[in-house]
Order: structure tokens, then C-alpha cells, then sequence
């Protein structure tokens, strides 16, 4: 095992895809000559050279249309948004598209894309640029929706989602790719699974659905926990659809309690789509509801004082955690 | 330039396929008011002389998009009209085995792509097939049409921006027929000649009148070479006009009775036939193309009617595609 | 009362409020001269003349976006979409403008609109335009959604929605619009407050929460089970953001079983909202975990033989109820 | 047309505004770098010219809107030092109080609507107040400033297309800083002459250097009297510098030294600097301006670093606006 950053661990991904399979190829804004907008992209151009390696103008729908249509005639593009917010101009082409073309051709036409970029709250950049949108993306059937919260997860989970022949949503984080974490060695290749929840800690007293930026938040207020005598059984379900709930499930027999850990805003999403799952196939192991700690219900404020109060925090997780577990 | 003069037996190629287009349609209409067909009908009766032209000017490997108004550019395409009426008919013999419907054609075989039901929004992925071409270096032409109501959407400009940017090997086919839905150009388009937006683009803009069949072939090959030799994009807007309403739903009272009448006197098919006499083709030649025609389609209901429903599998089987490794 | 057709209601509710207040207008395509696409607007055009009732080009980004422009300074818009589906074009105006403005101008500037058209299936009009959108929108906040099932809450609704000062999203129903029901007479005001959830059944075996076109289904599911001897209590919420679930709770109390019924596709949603407020709020009530039967989690196929099987049945709601009430 | 004679009076004026407007952002750079600011900062230094010159040829009812890039616009129409230093520092007596930051200044009362940070996204939100004014009939014209960069994106496509066709009393102004974030004009357009994209809309185009502020002022107000006049939109696009990174992250390793310090011998404050000595203005006149500014500005981040930070009640409170009736 290797120490590699989050940003360094998908750069990884796409090279050695990109070595692998001349299908494939990077387009989207500034991820050529300007090396990528946060760096993801260092040096492919280099590599690859500006026929695998394209700067786009601004024009989302039309670059993400541009990566449906090569995809449906035998290519393999990964398309980077520059942030998942700048989707929603080209939300169509994902929905009405994208997600759509192999049933209307009756499978005759596959779409073989990577949508990928930073998602969630990136510190301070307010309303229009701090959306989780795993809710939109989640919900629509014929797309894969993979959101790795380490480095490992988010190397492994690329090389699947590029080898996939189905349009995948890839969604990381701007605040997670300075994070580092142990990746397998060079030449040692590790494709991780669709449809595979990690167990990531183990504990018989609560268990915690999460994903994401907060995956840290719930890890580090379970160390603070455990010290309490309160154990945490953490489960990452690294891809939101398709949602592996199995290990919860199995875990929630154990615990008897269920918390979920998310950034996106609470009403409905991956958040409530979990709930509803474990109340239903955990029904009779349950000894108190299910509880959830999202994102506040509001637009993302600029000032830092407050942002901090909008995102989930450790003590939002320890107070989750107590009231379900009934401890003071 | 002066009008070139049609070859006696690509005219009867054309009009044959005209005829087919709107036999086909006119069927299908039939159908629709039985109860056959459901959801959106949207026919392309008196435009054919566009999607007739247009094929003869590409070659078998070219991708070609249409708009929901599909049936006759799929049909001249290559299309059978047993596949072609089995999927307005749901059934699972139809060219997307009942999946699509009427605004949803594909024809992988043919090269033909669909069948998009989103104003603006198969341009860009058009522009796609036409990127692969350039990423790939083949010698393929992607040609894309769509109607006059579709240029004031951001889904043909971005499209437009990037296919002229990247210099991409497609044809933009802007299907002029003065309505979107109710809505005549006059009331969405400050400029009256849409031709004059390829200027934004650098992009080179022809424009024309679409109902002689042979005028549409020789322009939009001079387009389709451009394309073919590294030329770049090309944005076509011929006018032509449908008889028939938008959709099935649509009585079309917003166009008066003489309008109609006057456009009737450009209709492809007749211009056509006109043509033929005067190349000194019999009458009796032409009435058995009509009738050859006529049993075809007549046929095509035929096996629509008698074909199995789609299938539960197709539709649950076709949500994602397999992987490898799968199943 | 009156016997009014959904479309004449929500007619009606335009109508008046265009004469109650100038500043109200309607903008969308082919609502002015060709009537409408459904006819709701019939008869608008000729009433209130160009300035009022406003053809566009298809352009819905645009003129969504002139319409949050223009109620920014002082307007009040309302905006149809030809359907909802075409909304996905108008994404961004709607999340990162309409949701954002009043807060990102802390309180300085206003966003009074309504966008409203046909939500959801419309007979074998295919995958790309029989989308339910309501789990996009009632996950944004900052705005409001309102989904009614019956003419009286559209016309009762619509007419809030147009006053209101905040951007409403309304999601009517093609195979709505030719539905019939009382209203109240010309002349008696009725404005139905967002936030309301209506009783449309009493019943003490099993709860039902349900709107919009599956509204019905289940109705007439619940004449069946009442034919069986389980009588089934159904809730209308009336509106999705806000949710008003204290009934539904209420109800749970007594029934001790809750099933939720919508079009949506399965995955999260106002569905998966409701299950997971319920479950919470009516723990120690429930004697069976919460159900739900809404959509298949596929694009919707043209052939009728499958579009029906795709959406809610009586079959599937009464499967549903027998399942959480232990019956056979 | 020949170059306009500044008056030495207004020259004054814009020299003081363009002034407040560096010095502002020159102390903004230095208290984002001591990490008294957060999130995205982009600096308008090297473009004042054009914020000054537009706002000298506007009415105080005219809205403006503006990207990201807008604290030289927000100021120049009137915005205290003090509330937009505040908003950067994220604090209750800010501009937006602390909700928007830098991305997002709104300013009512001096009708400055924002403050937007999608591109291409406000293009429709600005023709929709320009609407407003059409609607009631009011002499109110809208100016609503992008860079060239957000010109392939379909919001200005169909913000152009739209108020093209209602003629609706706006100005749109492309500042050409010939740089998208690192991306320069020519591996982003096919077209080099921006301006000519207003011939695809039927509308009326301009183009020019926007180093003078007499020019910009000029030229603008044309466009400003012909949307005040009922004459439509105009489509202007204004060439101009940036003279510091995208954000204050981008070390703008895509341009070289050289080309930078030749732009700068065109820096607007300089060049109206050398108008005013030319004008027989005295040296110690200007410098008396400048050491005004200097302490407005100092004042300015002390009032920032003064004030309370930005309130709970405000980020709750305005998720939802009142209704009649509401407590
Ligand atoms: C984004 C979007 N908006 C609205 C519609 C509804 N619609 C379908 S066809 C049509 C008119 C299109 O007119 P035009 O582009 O001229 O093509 P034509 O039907 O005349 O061939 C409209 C408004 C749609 N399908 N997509
Ligand atoms: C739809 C969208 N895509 C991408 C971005 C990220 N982004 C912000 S500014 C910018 C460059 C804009 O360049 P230009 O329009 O020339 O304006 P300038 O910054 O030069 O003033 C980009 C790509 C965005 N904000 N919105
Ligand atoms: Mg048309
Ligand atoms: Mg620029």
C-alpha cells in the first residue's frame, strides 16, 4: 500500500484507463492546458496530448451532449464538470439522455460516460456553488451514482465507472482531494464494485449509514464515542444507486439502532431513501427510529460562522447517536 | 446557381421513396384515429422531399438525428415499414421493440440514430457521433436535423459553438415548415432569415426551398462534401411546410384554408411526378410504383396488427446494459 | 358548489387573480393564441390581450428566466411549462436563482412566480416526456410545491400559489385535466393555505398518504378493501414543500399502519420524505414498517400494455395495505 | 467616428471612482491573503474603465446585473466601501450581510441587482427586469455585463434571442478580457469579432477598446438611448485586460510577463491620469484624489474587521420570504 492524496488517487484512475483503452478520453473546462481547475487532471495533457485531453468552452449541455452522443457510437468519454453545480445547465442532457437512450433504442445503443467533479460545500463559496446533488442524480433510473469518501474507494471506483458500459455520476469532493489515504501499490489493480457498502468501523452499539465529506465527521465522532463506552459500526455504501443496504441491514440486527450521516439537503435523497429501506427490512430489530443528520434546510450562506453551522458536525453525529442509543 | 436537372431514374428512386413516406403516414394516421397507435403522432407529410434528398446526398456509413417527427427520414433511410408501423403499434417487431413509440425511432443498421423528443436537445449529441468521426478519423458525416422552432433554444447554440469550434464533420438541417406547434416564425424570430445565424459560428450557411427533391440532394451534398473533407459544419435552413397538424392533436386553426391550398401546389410528391412526365416517364409507370407502394404499406399494418405486444422483458432487460463480466 | 373540470379550475383560478392584480401575468408556449397545449389557458388571450398572456419561443431557460427577472422587480409571473418535462432545460434558473435570490440578497429582493404545467405520465408519450419531477423540486429550499389532486385544491392552490411571495413550483396532470369535481361557487373566495394536508377518506385499519393522479387509484383501492372489511384512512398532503405530515401521524396513532402511494420513481423523494418523517414521528404506533408503492424505477416505455404496469394499481395499493395489515 | 474630448470635470470624477475601485481591491487581495476573506475572490483591476464609463452613461433607475466579477461595477454605481469590504469579510454590516460574499453583491437602493456567479445565468434573470420596465411602460433601461467566455453557453443565446425578439430596453455588455479562467478567446470561439453575433439575432452590435472611459461612456450611451428610445437591445462587446488572475488562486501561468506589462501600458487609471495632466490638471490635485481614496479604503477594512460577523436570524429568516398575512 501507497499513501496517495484523493486528487492523486483519480488522476491515477484516469491514466491508467486512459494507457488501457485509446476509447477513452477527458473532456471538459480547464482540465487541459490549465492542468484542471483543482489539479485532478495534472499532466494527462502531457500525456495524451489535446486530442484525448480537450478544453471546452462554457457550455456544459453542449460538451456533456457531445460526450452522450461519442459514448452511443462506440467511444468512452469522462466528462468533468468543474464543480457538480455547473451540471444543472446540462441536466437534461444527464436525465432526458443519458439515463435514457439504451431503453428508447430497446438496447441497441449503450452510453458508456463518466460525469465527474467536485460536489457538496467547498468552504465559503455560498449559495450557487455548494449543491450535494446526489437527491437529483440518485433518483433517476439507468444512471450509477458513486460518491468515495478515501482515496482507495475513489481510484477504485473510477477505473469501474470508466470501464462501465452505463452512464455513471461520480461525484468527489473539493474539500476531499487533499485527503490522503493508502491505495494499493502501483501495478496492483483494485476495481471496486458497484453495489458494494464498506464496513469501515465496527461496533455493536449504533450503527451509521455515510458518505462523503461527512464519512469523516461520523468517523471522528465515533472515536469520541467510543470513548463514552458507545461503539459505532460505520458503513459507507460508496455507490448511492445502486444502494448495497445489506450490511446495514445486517449491522441494524446487531445494533438496534440506525443513524444516517449526509451532506445533502434533508428532504428525500440517498438520506431519506436509506431510512425508508432500513425501517422496512430491519423493522423488527429496531429499537428506536431512524435518525438522520444532513446539511440544514436552507441555501448555503457565505460567511464561514455560518456555513460551519449549515454542514453536519461532530457533535450534531454525538447527539444523533445518543438519543437513538437513549444516553444522556 | 441554376436548378440541376434531375436523372430520370434517381427520380423514380425518389419518388417512389416519397411515396412510401407518405403512404406510410397516411396509414398511420388511420391507425391512429382506430386507436392503434397512442401518444404523440407527428407527421411529416409534405416534407419528404427533404428526408428523400437528404439520404441521397450522404452514403450508408453517415449517422443521421431527427426530431420526434421521424418517420419519414427513418423510412427513406432504410427502415421498413413493417418496423416502422409495428412500433407505432407498440409491439415488440417494432424498430425499438415498442420501447420508443412514434417520437423514438432507431435504426442502428441504417445508421439512423433516432428519434429525439427534446426540442434542441439531440444536437449536441449529434455533434457527438460527429467528434467520433474527427477522434477516430473516419470518413463519416453525422447530418442533424431539427425544426425552425428549435434555434432559439441553448441547446442548438452550444451545439452549434462547439461543432464549429472543433471544426466537426455534421450537417445542421434546419427544417423551416413556418410553425412551431401554433406558432409562425414571425412571432419566435426576430430574424427572418435563419441562415444569417451561421455567421456567429464562423460557420458556413446556405438556404433554400425544399420541395424539389433533386435542388435538396445538390445542396446539402455540397454541405455533406464540406464536411467529408475536413471543411467543418454547415447550417442548412431549407423551407418547406407541413399540410398536416403538428400532432394528431393539433386542428391547426391557427393557418387559414388558401394557405394551405397554395402550399398544396408545391407538394414534393407532385412536383415529382410533374418532373417525371416531362422526362417522358408513362403515366402507367408511375401508377405502378403507386400501387407496388400501396401493398407495401398495406402489408405493414398487416404485420403491425398481427405482431406480439412488447415485451416485460425488453423494458425491465434494457434499463442499464450489461457489463463485462455480467450474466 | 360547482362540478368543475381540473382545467377549468385552474383556469379560473388565473383568470381571477389576473383581474385582481396587473402585475400577474401568464408567459409560456402556445398559451396565448393557440389556447394552450391543454387548454388550460382557453379563452386567457382574448381577455387580457398580448401584454398579459405571452406566446414564446421554446426557450425554457429563457423565459423562466425572464419570468424570476422581472418578479425580482415588482411582477408576479406566472410561467408554464409546456410540461414539466421541459423544465429539466430550465434547472439552473429554477435551483440557482429562483431558491437563492431572496437569501443571497439577504432578504432584499423577493422571487413572486409560479411555474406550473403537467406533471407525470400522459399515456405513451414515452421516456422522455412522462417524467414526475416533484423529487427534483421538493428538495430545494426556497421554494415552495404544490401538487393537487382534485379542482378545488388546484383552484384553491393555484390562487395561493399566485399570491404568494415566494416561487412556487405546481405540478398539475395531463390525464388530471379532464377530471371533474366540485369547486365552490362563483363569487366565494376559497385561497387553500400551503401546508394543509386534507382527509379526502376516514378510516381505522390503514393509513394512505397519496396526491396527485395516483390519488384516485387509490381512492377507488380503498372502496375495494372496504368491500373487505379494511377501511383505510387517506391523507392528501395538498402540498409537498411544505409537508404537512401531523395528520398523517394523527391518523398512524390510530391505525398503527401507514402506506405511501405516488408516481415518483421509488428512489428518495417526497415518498421516501414521508416514510422517514413517519417512521420517526409515529415510532412506538407502527405495527408494520411503512409501504410504499409508487413507480417502477425505469424510463417509461411507450407501449401501454407496459406503461400501465409501470404505474400505481389498485392491484399494488391493495397488495400494499393487505401486507401491512397482515391480511391475506 | 473620431475619439470624444473628455471634460475635465467628469474626468476627475471617473479618475476618483476607477481609484476607489483599485484601492479596494488591492486591500481586498491583502486581507484574502491574511485570511480575512474567504471563498472566491475575482478582481476587476485593469477593467474599471468600462464600470465607470457605463455607469456615467445610465439613469439612477437603470438596473445593472453583473457576474461574479463584481465589486468595480457595485462600487462605480454607488455601493459604500464599507458595506462591500464588510460583505468580504463575511460580516452583518456587508452588502448582502454575509449571505453572498464577494460572488454576490446586491445593492437595491442604487439598483445594482446582483452579484451572480453561474455564467450565462443572468443574462435571462436582467431581460427579465428590462421586461418589467417594457410590462409597465417605465423609462428604465438595463445594462447586464458577462465576460466573452459566456458567450457559447445557451443562458445567452436565449437571453439574446428573447429580448431581440420583444425589443425589450437592454444593454448587453461583453467584457472581452480575452481570458475564460485560463482559457483565451481563441480556443474557445470561431469566432474572433464577437460583436458579429448580434446578427444573429437581428440586433443592433458594437465593438471597441475599453481603456478610455470617455469612450466607453460615449459609446455605451448610444446603446443606452437607442433601448431607452424603443429602439431594442444592443449587443456590445468592449476589449478589455485583467491584469490579476481569474481568482485569487489562479497564478495566470497561461499568459506571459511580456504580454502583462504591455497591457498594462494601457492600465485605465494611468491613461486618464495622463488625460488629466494633458487637460492641465496639477499632479498635486491627483494626488490629493488618491489620498482621499486611501483612507475611504482604510476605513473601509476597518469597518470591516469591526463589525459583527454575519447573524444566525439572517441565514434563517430569508429562506422564505413574508407572506401578507404572516406574523
Ligand atoms: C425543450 C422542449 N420544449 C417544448 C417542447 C414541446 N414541443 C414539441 S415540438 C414543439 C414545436 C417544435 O417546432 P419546430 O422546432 O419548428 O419543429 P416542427 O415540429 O415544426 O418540425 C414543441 C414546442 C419540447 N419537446 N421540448
Ligand atoms: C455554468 C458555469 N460553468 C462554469 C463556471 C465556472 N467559471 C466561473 S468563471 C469562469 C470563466 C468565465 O470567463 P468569462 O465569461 O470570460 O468572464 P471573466 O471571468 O473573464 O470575467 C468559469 C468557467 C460557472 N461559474 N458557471
Ligand atoms: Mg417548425
Ligand atoms: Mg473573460
Amino acid at each position: 500500500m501507497r499513501t496517495l492524496r484523493y486528487r492523486e488517487a483519480l488522476r491515477e484512475a484516469m491514466l491508467e484507463e486512459m494507457d488501457r483503452d485509446e476509447r477513452v478520453f477527458l473532456m471538459g473546462e480547464e482540465v487541459g492546458h490549465y492542468q484542471g481547475a483543482y489539479k485532478v487532471s495534472e499532466g494527462l495533457l502531457d500525456k495524451f496530448g489535446e486530442r484525448r485531453v480537450i478544453d471546452t468552452p462554457i457550455a456544459e449541455a453542449g460538451f456533456a451532449g457531445i460526450g452522450i452522443g461519442a459514448a452511443m457510437v462506440g467511444l468512452r468519454p469522462i466528462i468533468e464538470f468543474m464543480t457538480w453545480n455547473f451540471s444543472f445547465v446540462a441536466f437534461d442532457q444527464i436525465i432526458s439522455n443519458a439515463a435514457k437512450i439504451h431503453q428508447m433504442s430497446a438496447g441497441a445503443l449503450q452510453v458508456p460516460i463518466v460525469f465527474r467533479g467536485p460536489n457538496g460545500a467547498a468552504r465559503q463559496v455560498a449559495a450557487q456553488h455548494s449543491h450535494a446533488v446526489a437527491p437529483f442524480y440518485a433518483s433517476i433510473p439507468g444512471l450509477y451514482v458513486c460518491q468515495p469518501s478515501t482515496p482507495r474507494d475513489a481510484k477504485g471506483l473510477l477505473k469501474t465507472a470508466i470501464r462501465s458500459n452505463n452512464p455513471v455520476v461520480f461525484l468527489e469532493g473539493e474539500t476531499l482531494y487533499g485527503l490522503k489515504g493508502e491505495v494499493p501499490d502501483e501495478g496492483v489493480e483494485e476495481l471496486i464494485p458497484f453495489g458494494a457498502a464498506r464496513v469501515a468501523r465496527t461496533g455493536g452499539d449504533c450503527t451509521i449509514v455515510t458518505w462523503g465529506r461527512p464519512y469523516h465527521v461520523a468517523m471522528a465522532a465515533a472515536e469520541k464515542l467510543a470513548a463514552d463506552g458507545i461503539e459505532c459500526e460505520i458503513i459507507d455504501p460508496r455507490t448511492l444507486r445502486p444502494l448495497d443496504l445489506a450490511p446495514v441491514i445486517e449491522s441494524v440486527r446487531k445494533t438496534n439502532r440506525c443513524v444516517v450521516v449526509h451532506e445533502h439537503w434533508p428532504y428525500g435523497g440517498p438520506g431519506a431513501e436509506i431510512v425508508d429501506q432500513v425501517q422496512r427490512d430491519a423493522f423488527d430489530y429496531l429499537d428506536a427510529p431512524v435518525e438522520r443528520v444532513a446539511g440544514l434546510d436552507l441555501p448555503m450562506p457565505y460567511a464561514l460562522n455560518l456555513e460551519e453551522q449549515v454542514l453536519p458536525t461532530e457533535e450534531r453525529v454525538i447527539d444523533a447517536v445518543r438519543r437513538v442509543s437513549y444516553a444522556k | 446557381m441554376g436548378t440541376p436537372q434531375p436523372d430520370t431514374d434517381d427520380l423514380l428512386k425518389h419518388y417512389r421513396s416519397m411515396k412510401v413516406i407518405r403512404r406510410f403516414e397516411e396509414e398511420a394516421a388511420r391507425n391512429y384515429a382506430k386507436g392503434h397507435i397512442g401518444g404523440f403522432l407527428h407527421l411529416y407529410i409534405g416534407q419528404e422531399a427533404i428526408a428523400v434528398g437528404a439520404v441521397d446526398a450522404l452514403q450508408d456509413q453517415d449517422y443521421v438525428f431527427q426530431t420526434y417527427r421521424d418517420h419519414g427520414i427513418a423510412l427513406a433511410r432504410g427502415m421498413s415499414p413493417n418496423a416502422a408501423m409495428a412500433e407505432l403499434f407498440g409491439k415488440d417487431t417494432g424498430c425499438s421493440r415498442g420501447m420508443g413509440g412514434s417520437m423514438h425511432f432507431f435504426d442502428v443498421e441504417n445508421n439512423f440514430l433516432g428519434g429525439w423528443a427534446i426540442v434542441g436537445g439531440h444536437l449536441a449529441v449529434a455533434a457527438g457521433a460527429a467528434f467520433k468521426s474527427h477522434y477516430n478519423q473516419e470518413d463519416r458525416v453525422t447530418m442533424c436535423f431539427f425544426g425552425e422552432g428549435s434555434t432559439n433554444i441553448g441547446g442548438f447554440h452550444e451545439a452549434m459553438s462547439l461543432a464549429g469550434l472543433w471544426k466537426l464533420p455534421i450537417v445542421f438541417v434546419c427544417e423551416n415548415n413556418q410553425y412551431a406547434m401554433g406558432t409562425p416564425l414571425e412571432r419566435t424570430s426576430a430574424l427572418k432569415d435563419l441562415s444569417i445565424k451561421a455567421k456567429g459560428y464562423a460557420m458556413v450557411g446556405d438556404r433554400f426551398e425544399g420541395h424539389d427533391v433533386t435542388v435538396v440532394r445538390e445542396r446539402l451534398r455540397e454541405a455533406v462534401e464540406r464536411a467529408r473533407s475536413g471543411g467543418g459544419p454547415t447550417f442548412v435552413e431549407i423551407l418547406t411546410y407541413r399540410f398536416r397538424g403538428h400532432s394528431m392533436s393539433d386542428p391547426a386553426k391557427y393557418r387559414t384554408r388558401t394557405e394551405l391550398e397554395q402550399k398544396k401546389q408545391l407538394d414534393p410528391i407532385q412536383v415529382t411526378h410533374e418532373q417525371l412526365l416531362a422526362l417522358g416517364v408513362e403515366e402507367k409507370a408511375i401508377d405502378d410504383i403507386d400501387l407496388e407502394v400501396d401493398e407495401l404499406i398495406d402489408a405493414a399494418v398487416k404485420f403491425a396488427e398481427e405482431s406480439e405486444p412488447a415485451r416485460e422483458e425488453t423494458m425491465f432487460g434494457t434499463v442499464y446494459a450489461e457489463e463485462e463480466g455480467d450474466a
